[in-house]
């Protein structure tokens, strides 16, 4: 018993061992992605930057109260439309992305269908210098917020 | 040629010595280590500066060198300062007795490749590398930091533990050689055919995990350890102070390389050079020998930080006086005994070689049986840990 | 490429599957709390430890004991060597604000031999101190320590009461109801709250009609 | 304040050294071989706190004397958040909790709430519930893993455990759009349905990761230096873990066979094949080596969930607006951490009146000083990292 010990710990076995694994691993293939010349394509699920369709959105605020951290305003008023019918018009629709979470709640709140609001963009590279300014989205920006972002072509690495 | 004379050819390779071998840890050692450390971790590493990150070297020097240079508040100045060169001077002083390569000649000028050859080479190279560790324990102390000062305490006891195991690993070295003169070593490592690793096979482990341990490397980078004492000694430094203590540790690799290469592996001679059928290794320089051997040896430091953990301060000493003190000592009565028994003295250093040899790898085969074994049993004794 | 404006089909909720009968989960059913006066750990509290229970119920198969507030050591003590309840789960507290006595501390215990919690609480008034069960359960004291620091219930015989979470010299306790959501000034503030011009909800706007 | 300007460097040089000057100097120096204490602050910023962790170590040379934790530096009021809000817009708060395990954390409040309304979960919805609380676990013990052994010198098993962590972070990717801070639950069951190919793909991976973990064990398992400093590090016994309120795996290295998911089986744990991994001498080993036996059980796990799966709807019949009895309710599940409780007031409205959360990481953490008592400040980092604690939860 006292042998095997000493056999053990005299052949440095288990050392060899780990020097083994890292010495595979040196020929291996690496799994870094570079990333601004290659980029990782998010699932169609992913949770990106904020979108919205003002055409479909029919104002009744049900993302801004589902919003968990209240980061949604949206003022509306009433106006006639050349048939003469009262519409909804919206006056802003502001997301102060830089207290967001992503939780997508506002889009599962959302009853319109297709969604007006949806944060599917596979967009999220949103670092900005200026909290204020650039994680502030009014209207405009959540409209076309880089929309031609989204179409860039890049060298997509697949998953897993 | 009447300027060139051997001592201005000194001066020549001092000058080079000081001056190329800050900018090979800058440009080389640096980027392959984080290189190879990132290939063994299944990732790129550095490549982003120059050329595949050629240029890191570069970067990073310009870095610690613009940063500001931090001195703490009631830190003993002079000491402080004084700290990150004496961590360097020592390791770059050890090299003047490196003989790197048998003489050359350039032109008309022939001259060894090494700056001096001092008799007492070996026992110049113990001297001077031990005085290399105040640098790190002064830092230490001198930072008025709790984390540098157990840094600092650290180092001094890894220093007084392993300075003895890697001197008693080198005195079986000198009962092979005879000399203490480094060049004296290699030549009679090429007059007796036979590198000193295979009668010393006990001594150069001895020998590199002490050195290991001397320049706190990981398993042995306790006076360091980031993940426990932030950054130990050289917590408070910054800047150009920081660099030098960068390039004190790394040019202390390089001299326990060096060394290794030196005194074990035959210096600048090419693998078995009197074998016939090893004839077109000569093809190879003997310098260039001399550097693929060394590299090899900071290949290894590199691979023991990316694989083992780091060993705890008083498992370290244990180690260091229970183990490789007593094994290191047996170890030169043992040399002792087989260079006395034998007749024509260098025959017991082929005995010797052969008894290591088989020795290990007869043992080697019989743990590796029994790993085999004790793997399946430990897996069946969990029950159903293993996924079908 | 795909048309930008309309979000993937995935965002869209997917219709009700109709084929799909086998696993109709059951409709939401009322749940009742049932009185548990009689259960046998009540039962058993009742008679370790006399005028201790004030009233029991059991709900969702959850036993809750409010007991009185001076005998709350002596409760957890005998549920931990009589009842096998050796193990405190947590304790924190509910801060019934417009009720007398205003907090309810609730302890919840569990039992390896029963596999079983037990919930016991008791009423606490503003200022009065419920007494420590941080010497019967090690476990209790940093809970116990963290219900003082939300909402300000002493723990007589605690051997470490102090601020937990939030830190030494805060003012308020912050799960109070009466403490504010937004928070108290503590002059700790990084980042001031502002926004860019024209941004941002705004009180006094008289076109407001924002939710927000 | 009106003639305020601007502080210049010099004086905030010269401010700090009169700080530092004015720590007084023993007017004693210490005699030889005197028991010399010292106190260390360990953290906030240190890398091995794992987050924003302070402990006040009194040393003598590098032994503890005694451990003081100090928590709270991370403290966001989670537990007011809660208060403020309807039932299904707390769920995003959950994953702020033990932000490794935000599936585990989803499921606990989901499950609480269920359990108040009386909903069932359909099964399909179970059996994906199981399948990312396990990924989850597997997520985070990869964590684990990888940062203890940086803690201990290893650096190297941290970048193979991400690398495989990654892959996980990119199944729960494609099934809910996020990679750490989930949302992946709601009240009565799931947001979404699989995406095609996802349950082929985590097969695929599932089959692969067995070999991944022999990597690690064979880097670390019977490593010489990892052994040294892992065997009898911070031994507890079962009895004083269970007088402590320590779970999940350091409960369950000191040999008490407790796992919520076997014990009060929620979701259709109890139909399912696994062992519970114990072992004997709770020390920091054993908590090593039951947390790899955990990952290769949930391997397992996942693969029976695999087979079980069948369509079938994924959300129970739930009231649009979420309104329970006024009553009270405790439900647990077994995070990868250990018993992840929540405690919930209801007063008959839509929002929680009291939302509580038993964080296994904070209550776990209180035997820190109980562990670290007598060792080394090496020891210190290996122990804060065997317990495994998410300073989110801790401080919540």
């Amino acid at each position: 018993m006292a042998l095997k010990k000493w056999l053990d710990k005299l052949t440095l076995l288990d050392l060899f061992d780990g020097l083994s694994v890292t010495g595979r691993h040196f020929f291996k293939k690496k799994v870094t992605i570079q990333y601004p010349e290659q980029k990782k394509l998010p699932s169609d699920r992913f949770r990106g930057m904020f979108r919205l369709d003002e055409e479909r959105c029919i104002k009744c605020t049900l993302c801004a109260i589902e919003c968990p951290i209240n980061i949604i305003y949206i003022d509306w008023h009433n106006e006639k439309n050349a048939a003469g019918k009262s519409v909804k018009v919206l006056d802003r629709f502001d997301v102060d992305l830089k207290r967001c979470m992503f939780c997508q709640l506002c889009e599962e709140a959302c009853p319109t269908n297709p969604k007006s609001i949806w944060l599917t963009t596979k967009t999220y590279e949103m670092a900005a210098y200026d909290r204020n300014e650039s994680l502030y989205l009014d209207i405009r920006k959540l409209t076309d917020w880089r929309a031609a972002e989204n179409v860039k072509p890049f060298t997509v690495v697949e998953q897993g | 040629m009447k300027v060139l004379t051997p001592t201005v050819l000194t001066y020549v390779k001092v000058v080079l010595l000081v001056a190329v071998v800050p900018a090979i840890v800058g440009f080389v050692i640096v980027l392959a280590e984080r290189r190879i450390m990132g290939f063994m971790q299944a990732r790129l590493g550095p490549n982003r500066v120059g050329p595949k990150g050629l240029l890191q070297g570069v970067a990073d020097l310009l870095k610690l060198v613009t940063k500001e240079d931090i001195t703490p508040a009631r830190a003993e100045k002079a000491v402080y300062f004084l700290a990150p060169v004496l961590a360097v001077i020592p390791a770059l002083t050890a090299l003047a007795v490196i003989p790197f390569g048998p003489a050359i000649r350039i032109g008309k000028v022939r001259t060894p490749l090494w700056v001096t050859d001092v008799n007492i080479g070996l026992l110049f190279l113990l001297a001077i590398t031990s005085i290399g560790v105040y640098g790190i324990i002064l830092g230490g102390w001198a930072s008025n930091n709790k984390y540098s000062l157990l840094g600092g305490l650290r180092s001094a006891a890894q220093l007084v533990s392993y300075e003895v195991p890697m001197g008693l690993a080198l005195v079986s070295v000198l009962l092979m050689s005879r000399s203490l003169s480094m060049v004296e070593i290699v030549h009679r490592q090429q007059h007796l055919h036979l590198w000193f690793v295979f009668p010393g096979l006990v001594a150069f482990f001895l020998y590199f995990v002490s050195g290991v341990a001397e320049t706190n490397r990981n398993p042995f980078d306790l006076p360091e350890a980031e993940s426990e004492l932030v950054s130990g000694f050289n917590t408070e430094y910054s800047g150009v102070k920081f660099a030098f203590f960068f390039l004190g540790e790394y040019a202390a690799m390089i001299v326990i390389s060096c060394v290794a290469v030196t005194v074990f592996f035959g210096g600048w001679l090419p693998p078995f050079p009197h074998v016939a059928a090893l004839r077109f290794l000569h093809v190879v320089p003997p310098f260039a020998w001399f550097l693929i051997k060394t590299g090899f040896f900071l290949f290894c430091y590199i691979w023991f930080r990316s694989t083992f953990p780091r060993y705890r301060f008083d498992q370290l000493m244990a180690l260091g006086w229970k183990w490789m003190i007593p094994i290191a000592l047996a170890n030169i009565v043992v040399v002792a005994l087989a260079i006395l028994a034998t007749p024509g003295r260098s025959n017991g250093l082929f005995l010797l070689s052969y008894i290591f040899g088989g020795l290990f790898v007869l043992m080697y085969l019989l743990a590796k049986l029994r790993q085999k074994l004790t793997r399946r049993e430990r897996l069946a004794a969990i029950p159903a840990s293993v996924s079908e | 490429m795909a048309d930008e404006t309309t979000p993937p089909p995935e965002a869209a909720p997917p219709p009700p599957s109709a084929a799909a009968p086998a696993h109709k989960p059951a409709p939401p059913k009322k749940v009742e709390a049932t009185d548990a006066g009689a259960h046998p750990w009540v039962e058993s509290i009742r008679r370790a430890v006399p005028d201790a229970v004030v009233s029991a119920k059991e709900f969702a198969r959850q036993v809750t004991v409010v007991v009185d507030r001076e005998k709350v050591a002596q409760v957890a003590r005998h549920l931990k060597d009589a009842e096998d309840f050796r193990y405190c789960v947590d304790v924190t507290a509910v801060d019934w604000r417009a009720r007398q006595p205003r907090f309810d501390v609730v302890y919840h215990f569990y039992s390896f031999s029963k596999n079983d919690r037990i919930r016991v609480k008791c009423a606490v008034g503003d200022g009065e101190e419920v007494p420590s069960i941080a010497e019967v359960f090690l476990a209790a004291n940093w809970p116990e320590r963290e219900t003082f620091d939300m909402f300000g219930i002493r723990f007589a015989g605690h051997p470490d009461l102090r601020r937990i979470l939030t830190w030494d010299g805060f003012e308020g306790y912050p799960l109070r109801k009466d403490f504010p959501v937004e928070g108290i000034s503590t002059g700790a503030a990084v980042y001031p709250e502002e926004w860019p011009e024209g941004g941002g909800p705004s009180p006094d706007d008289p076109n407001r009609k924002a939710v927000s | 304040m009106s003639d305020e300007r601007p502080v210049a460097e010099t004086d905030l040089a010269a401010a700090a050294l009169a700080a530092a000057e004015s720590v007084p100097v023993s007017p004693h120096p210490p005699t030889l071989f005197e028991v010399q204490e010292m106190e260390l602050n360990f953290g906030p910023q240190h890398p091995s706190t794992h987050g924003v962790l302070r402990l006040v170590v009194r040393v003598d040379g590098e032994k503890i004397l005694e451990t003081k934790p100090d928590v709270g530096y991370l403290h966001r009021g989670t537990e007011k958040l809660f208060e403020t809000e309807t039932y299904p817009m707390g769920i995003p708060h959950t994953d702020r909790l033990d932000y490794v395990a935000a599936a585990t954390n989803n499921h606990a409040f989901c499950l609480t709430i269920e359990k108040l309304l009386g909903v069932e979960v359909p099964r399909r919805a179970q059996l994906i519930r199981v399948i990312l609380d396990e990924l989850q676990r597997l997520s985070s013990h990869l964590v684990w893993l990888g940062t203890s052994g940086i803690d201990l010198g290893a650096v190297t098993p941290f970048w193979y455990a991400f690398r495989e962590r990654e892959q996980i972070l990119d199944f729960f990717e494609e099934y809910c759009g996020a990679r750490l801070t989930l949302n992946c639950m709601r009240i009565g069951g799931l947001p979404f349905d699989l995406t095609a190919g996802w349950v082929e793909r985590l097969m695929e991976f599932v089959d692969d990761l067995p070999s991944r973990i022999d990597d690690y064990e064979q880097m670390l398992t019977d490593n010489r230096i990892w052994k040294k400093r892992t065997v009898g590090i911070g031994v507890i016994s079962g009895e004083e873990c269970i007088e402590w309120g320590v779970t999940g795996p350091v409960l369950r290295a000191s040999g008490v066979e407790w796992d919520l998911r076997r014990a009060q089986p929620y979701e259709c744990y109890d139909e399912l094949d696994f062992a519970i991994p114990t072992r004997v001498n709770g020390d920091t080993y054993d908590r090593y080596i039951v947390r790899v036996q955990e990952m290769r059980q949930s391997v397992r796990i996942l693969k029976q969930c695999i087979d079980r799966l069948e369509p079938g709807e994924i959300r129970g019949k739930v009231p649009r607006v979420i309104k329970p009895v006024a009553e009270e309710i405790y439900a647990s599940v077994e995070s990868p951490k250990g018993e992840l409780g929540f405690y919930c007031v209801s007063n008959g409205s839509n929002r929680p009146y009291r939302m509580h959360v038993r964080p296994p990481s904070f209550i776990n953490l209180q035997a820190l000083p109980r562990l670290a008592k007598g060792h080394l400040v090496s020891d210190l980092v290996a122990l804060i990292g065997t317990i495994d604690i998410v300073l989110g939860e801790v401080d919540r």
